[in-house]
């Protein structure tokens, strides 16, 4: 359900584009209010058609099938109340509204927006595929459509299940799934409500949103900006690329125990829920380096695949991220919730072990993390204010054995001249400079509703890490790069830092949230204005890669953290 | 000891509370003052002074002879008749206020609460109106006259709570003519709630709680 | 017999005594009835339905009085905020039938005093609940709610009710709230800001 | 002396005239056992004032204080053969015994409290009046010649002194249509007839309040 966000992953796709396409620099301008004004007048109209609708995230078919107002569970959704968060906990199975044969559990919902960044970036965004769709800036997307499975499925049984196209990357796949079986029993003074889960992403399943799947901020550009700071394993990755078994207890209404693990999907399994891997990255390297080699290079030729890398590199490095879990990968969870009167404070951690095997390459070893958060988060909500206050630390130490491994075999290789099968070595650049590295990425913001209807929210985001030349880049490798032919997909620090920090503003307007229009009283809609502010990106703000690209055919600019600051303006709405 | 300051402190925390609020009530006019006063009687007896049943049973005031209101409000006053809670309320009443609080409940006529068993019913109808001589159980409508409306200091019985009923003839002599005042005009009652049994008791307040 | 089968045929009944423990278990545990979807209520509720947040304890509550709020919800006279937000949704398909099922459940359960008020007021809310103001026609609550606050028929239980719904309750009926509630909107209308504080604070204690 | 003869003298008609009642038969004959007689007393009194000094209900209940016990006997008998209608005295004589009738009527002839009062204070003259010389010109014999000149009556005659006023009126207003309702049974009742029909009604209310006042 969270929007997909770009970069992060090593293999990610945005943040590793070369600095090739030349775009018309487009100050903030008469035209762009112009088209701001215009995706605006597009937001109200969406909602007048689908005024009888109600909303995605607060998902209309809980509303219906719970008689409950979005309100109930959502503070500005997808933020959760406390009673959101049990009726999460009971599996989704209370009732008290229309019965699933009155009107079945499904719910739907779209999600038009509008991106503009400070400055455009060097070239669009495309989609897996090599398509651009959007422009260098001021990018109108009918951004994703969801359709949701979302209630009681029978008894104790209950699910929420996202079908989601995403119109960035033109594919369907399934987004946020949870399923759950839960019951309760009683110890002489313990009370216990014990749940049996499968989801498909760490954290999917948390029901508090300082945890990752569902925290802030609920909604982000999947078109912008072409830099953002990496992310731990926890945070992104996984989602909906894993398969998350677990069971947890809720003590007394407080104690929240969870433990799960997570296990890889094969291909095939990615492949029919949607996941975009049409060719893993193993595959997409080694063979296109086998048909670069074959074929000779055809400009224009429909299938982009078989053109050289050269030709059409971002062929090659939009492939998504193929790493898989080697095993079983552990998950745990304690939270620590009390509510006293119109206050509900939460203190709690979570860890997450992944084993990963980078790129799919076997005979490399396994790459080791282990991601430990911190969270805490209060609210207080009352009739006409809810404020929530989250704050989110997560430190990961990564042992890249595996990884490290793969770098120095292609250095190996590289400088040897050995071919192996394919020619080519498991890598296209090189490892990380070091085999263990930590990173740490802390969060915190506060939202306040009012009356239910128009929220205000800031965060700060700061990522800190360790100096990784050869994973965050640096200035002299970037300097000799000219193009993407030897990116090792990471070109984005001049001084070998992971280190980044921002503000993030939102605003918005939730008509439905105490009840949709007559005809249909279970939509639910959000009408918002974000506005992302970087203070730094990648150890620096000015020229922060050490790297620049010619425009307007002669001056040379330097890439500026501010330079991504995003305005984003959406529609939610769900039905 | 302890109990003495926890009683004193208490005292002074009603003192303290009583001369805060009085100054609220003295804001208002006589008239209004007045019309305040009743709301908060029929807070409790019943928006039209018909009675209501909470945890204890609030006696019907209406249509009740302000005679007997008046002496009963007194009672509650000097004692004779002990109920810690009627003793606040009606301490504060000015002779004015009370004589025209018990003219105004002399006045209204509601319907019955009802609200009682009906299957003894008929009963209660021949202990009102002949008594019970071999039990020694005179006649109520001898004194209550034979539509239960009361008289001067007898009071109406038409229409009163079943509970409220049953509770006062129960209890008679543990809640009226109290602290050894002689000439408490409820020891005429003594003897009677004394012969009365549980089933009498009980049928006599069914066929009262009906009656208009 | 060998030793392997001997203690294969220990495991098989290891195995069976914990199957049989389990389903006993789980046959046990209580009013998880299929037709009393009692988590549609403890959901909010708690789980021991002891109240949490604006949803007040119902374990204990009166049954009487239950039923007669789940109808007050459903025909929309009981209006306060968090009974429109969330009980008028709830009671909307509410049978008859069900509404008193759940009333006869949770009054059957026990119910623990909330202990969240002022300790310093209790002693002041003791003297109006049991006493009343009668200078300020205050009337005493005691009347109807008894001494330990253990209500009557449909008039609630009171006792060690938390001090946030008591207040909030006695603050919108003085707003205009559930009128039809009556006497209580009498009742309310002359208590002060710092009398309900003392009122709220004292049933929290009341068991 | 008097009273024992006269309960001598009567036993036997009153043993047949219990013996047709239904409900002798569970009754003993005997006054009963001192508990369940002062149970009975306090009965009375119940209506008739704790002391017997009468009682204003919704009828006024009269002063048995003090009464001539075979003034009473003869009422409560009257009341049980119906030759004095009251719905409620007929009920509560015929729960009586002879002998307990007895007893109860000497329980009130010790009595001596205080008139229950509450008569017109401006009629007292009057009535005192009337009570002493009675009406000449209507044939009317002064009160006293019969009930005595202190009105505490003697043997078949009432005692009238203390009597509650609004009891006194009420009684010779209605007195042809409550006494003496037997015809085949005329008793002494007959003999207040004339004067009860001769009084007026001022008259009679003098006579209530001079007798309400007397002690």
């Amino acid at each position: 359900m969270d929007a997909r966000r770009t970069g992060g992953s090593r293999f990610g796709a945005a943040e590793t584009l070369p600095p090739l396409a030349e775009g018309r620099r487009r100050a903030f301008d008469a035209r762009s209010l112009l088209v701001v004004g215009a995706v605006g007048l597009t937001g109200a109209v969406t909602l007048g058609l689908a005024g009888f609708s109600s909303s995605a995230k607060a998902v209309p078919s809980f509303a219906r099938q719970t008689g409950q107002p979005c309100a109930t569970c959502h503070t500005a959704f997808p933020e959760l109340t406390p009673m959101g968060r049990r009726f999460k906990l009971n599996g989704y199975t209370i009732t008290g509204g229309t019965e699933p044969w009155e009107a079945p559990p499904i719910a739907a919902m779209v999600l038009p927006t509008f991106t503009k960044t400070k400055v455009q970036a060097d070239t669009p965004p495309t989609n897996p595929d090599g398509y651009p769709i959007a422009h260098v800036n001021d990018n109108f997307i009918m951004q994703q459509a969801s359709l949701f499975y979302g209630g009681k499925i029978f008894d104790n049984l209950g699910a929420l299940a996202q079908g989601t196209y995403d119109k960035a990357s033109q594919h369907t796949y399934l987004d946020n799934t949870d399923i759950r079986y839960t019951n309760t029993f009683n110890f002489g003074p313990l009370n216990a409500l014990v749940g049996l889960n499968a989801n498909n992403g760490p954290t999917v399943q948390d029901v508090w949103n300082t945890t990752p799947a569902w925290g802030f901020p609920y909604v982000a550009a999947t078109l912008a900006p072409a830099f953002s700071p990496p992310l731990t394993q926890v945070e992104n990755g996984w989602g909906g690329r894993t398969v998350g078994t677990g069971a947890y207890v809720f003590l007394n209404d407080m104690l929240y125990l969870e433990g799960a693990a997570y296990h890889n999907m094969s291909k095939g399994m990615l492949g029919t829920l949607g996941q975009t891997c049409p060719y893993n990255s193993d595959y997409i390297q080694n063979v296109n380096a086998w048909a670069a080699a074959a074929y000779p290079a055809v400009p224009g030729l429909p299938f982009p695949a078989w053109q050289p890398w050269s030709q059409n590199p971002q062929n090659y490095s939009l492939a998504c991220s193929s790493s898989s879990l080697a095993y079983a990968s552990p998950y745990w969870r304690v939270a620590l919730e009390k509510n006293w009167g119109e206050h509900s404070l939460m203190i709690g951690a979570f860890g997450f072990y992944p084993e990963v095997l980078p790129g799919r390459v076997m005979g490399y070893g396994v790459d080791h993390y282990r991601d430990i958060g911190w969270d805490a988060q209060y609210q207080w909500i009352n009739d006409v204010h809810a404020v929530t206050l989250k704050v989110t630390r997560i430190s990961e130490m990564q042992n890249l054995e595996g990884t490290f491994a793969q770098g120095i075999a292609t250095q190996f290789i590289n400088a040897m001249g050995i071919l192996n099968m394919y020619g080519v070595a498991p890598i296209p650049g090189n490892g990380p400079s070091n085999p263990i590295n930590y990173l740490m990425s802390f969060k915190a913001s506060g939202t306040y509703v009012w009356d239910r209807t128009i929220s205000g929210s800031i965060g700060y985001f700061h990522v800190t890490g360790s100096h990784d030349y050869w994973q965050y880049g640096n200035a002299l490798y970037n300097t000799f790069q000219t193009g993407a032919i030897y990116s090792n997909g990471n070109p984005s620090s001049a001084v070998g830092l992971p280190n980044s920090a921002g503000l993030i503003f939102d605003f918005a307007y939730m008509p439905f949230s105490k009840g949709g229009p007559e005809l249909w009283p279970w939509a639910n809609a959000k009408i918002g204005l974000s506005y992302t502010h970087y203070l730094s990106l990648y150890g620096g703000t000015a020229n922060f890669d050490g790297n620049g690209i010619y425009y307007n055919g002669s001056s040379w600019r330097t890439h500026t953290a501010t330079d991504n600051n995003t305005l984003f303006l959406y529609t939610w709405v769900a039905f | 000891m302890k109990v003495a300051c926890l009683r004193l402190a208490l005292l002074a925390a009603v003192l303290a509370l009583a001369s805060a609020t009085a100054g609220r009530a003295q804001e208002q006019g006589g008239r209004q003052a007045f019309e305040a006063k009743v709301v908060y009687c029929k807070t409790c007896h019943g928006l039209s002074g018909e009675g209501y049943r909470g945890y204890y049973p609030m006696p019907r005031l209406a249509g009740q002879q302000p005679k007997y209101l008046e002496n009963q409000l007194r009672a509650f006053i000097e004692r004779r008749r002990v109920n810690p809670v009627m003793f606040n309320v009606a301490h504060v009443l000015t002779p004015a206020t009370l004589a025209a609080l018990t003219a105004h409940f002399h006045n209204l006529n509601p319907p019955p609460l009802g609200g009682a068993p009906r299957d003894n019913v008929g009963l209660g109808r021949t202990i009102y109106e002949q008594g019970l001589p071999e039990a020694n159980i005179a006649a109520c409508s001898a004194c209550h006259g034979p539509e239960a409306k009361g008289h001067e200091e007898i009071p109406r019985l038409a229409g009163q709570l079943y509970p409220y009923t049953v509770k006062s003839l129960t209890y008679w002599g543990r809640e009226r003519g109290q602290g050894g005042v002689r000439d408490d005009t409820s020891a005429i009652m003594v003897v009677t709630t004394h012969n009365l049994d549980a089933a009498q008791i009980s049928a006599l307040a069914a066929y009262l709680a009906f009656l208009k | 017999m060998n030793a392997h089968t001997a203690r294969s045929r220990i495991m098989k009944r290891t195995s069976a005594i914990v199957a049989v423990a389990v389903i006993a278990a789980l046959a046990a545990t209580p009013g998880q009835t299929q037709e009393l979807p009692v988590r549609n209520c403890t959901w909010c509720h708690g789980p021991s339905a002891q109240g949490s947040g604006a949803a007040p304890r119902i374990a204990g509550q009166r049954e009487q009085y239950l039923v007669s709020q789940l109808h007050a919800f459903h025909d929309r006279s009981r209006d306060n905020p968090a009974s429109k937000q969330y009980m008028w949704g709830a009671t909307a398909r509410l049978s008859p039938e069900m509404a008193r099922d759940f009333a006869l459940y949770f009054s059957s359960l026990p119910a623990e005093a909330a202990e969240d008020g002022d300790t310093g007021l209790a002693a002041l809310g003791k003297v109006i609940y049991e006493q009343g103001v009668p200078d300020a026609n205050v009337v005493s609550c005691i009347v109807c709610h008894g001494p330990r606050g253990e209500g009557f028929e449909a008039i609630p239980r009171l006792g060690g009710m938390s001090h946030g719904y008591l207040k909030s309750r006695l603050e919108q009926w003085g707003q205009g709230y559930h009128a039809s509630a009556r006497p209580m909107p009498l009742v309310a209308r002359t208590l002060s800001a710092d009398e309900i504080e003392a009122l709220a604070s004292y049933l929290s204690f009341l068991k | 002396m008097k009273t024992l003869r006269l309960a001598f003298l009567l036993w036997p008609a009153l043993l047949a005239a219990a013996s047709t009642l239904s409900f002798a038969e569970d009754r003993p004959p005997g006054p009963l056992p001192k508990p369940q007689l002062d149970a009975k007393i306090a009965y009375c009194k119940t209506c008739h004032g704790l002391s017997g000094q009468g009682f204003r209900g919704a009828y006024p209940m009269p002063r048995l204080a003090g009464q001539q016990p075979e003034y009473l006997e003869e009422q409560l008998r009257a009341f049980i053969e119906r030759r004095r209608l009251h719905p409620l005295m007929q009920n509560v004589a015929r729960a009586l015994n002879p002998a307990t009738l007895s007893a109860i009527a000497a329980h009130f002839k010790e009595l001596n409290p205080k008139p229950l009062g509450g008569a017109p204070k401006d009629l007292i003259a009057a009535g005192k009046k009337i009570y002493e010389e009675g009406v000449p010109e209507k044939q009317i014999a002064p009160c006293a010649s019969c009930h005595g000149p202190d009105a505490r009556g003697d043997g078949a005659m009432p005692r009238l002194a203390g009597q509650l006023h609004d009891y006194t009126t009420q009684t010779l207003a209605s007195w042809s249509k409550e006494r003496g309702q037997d015809p085949l049974k005329p008793d002494s009742s007959a003999i207040m007839q004339p004067i009860a029909q001769g009084l007026t009604h001022e008259q009679a209310a003098a006579v209530a309040a001079y007798l309400g006042s007397l002690e």
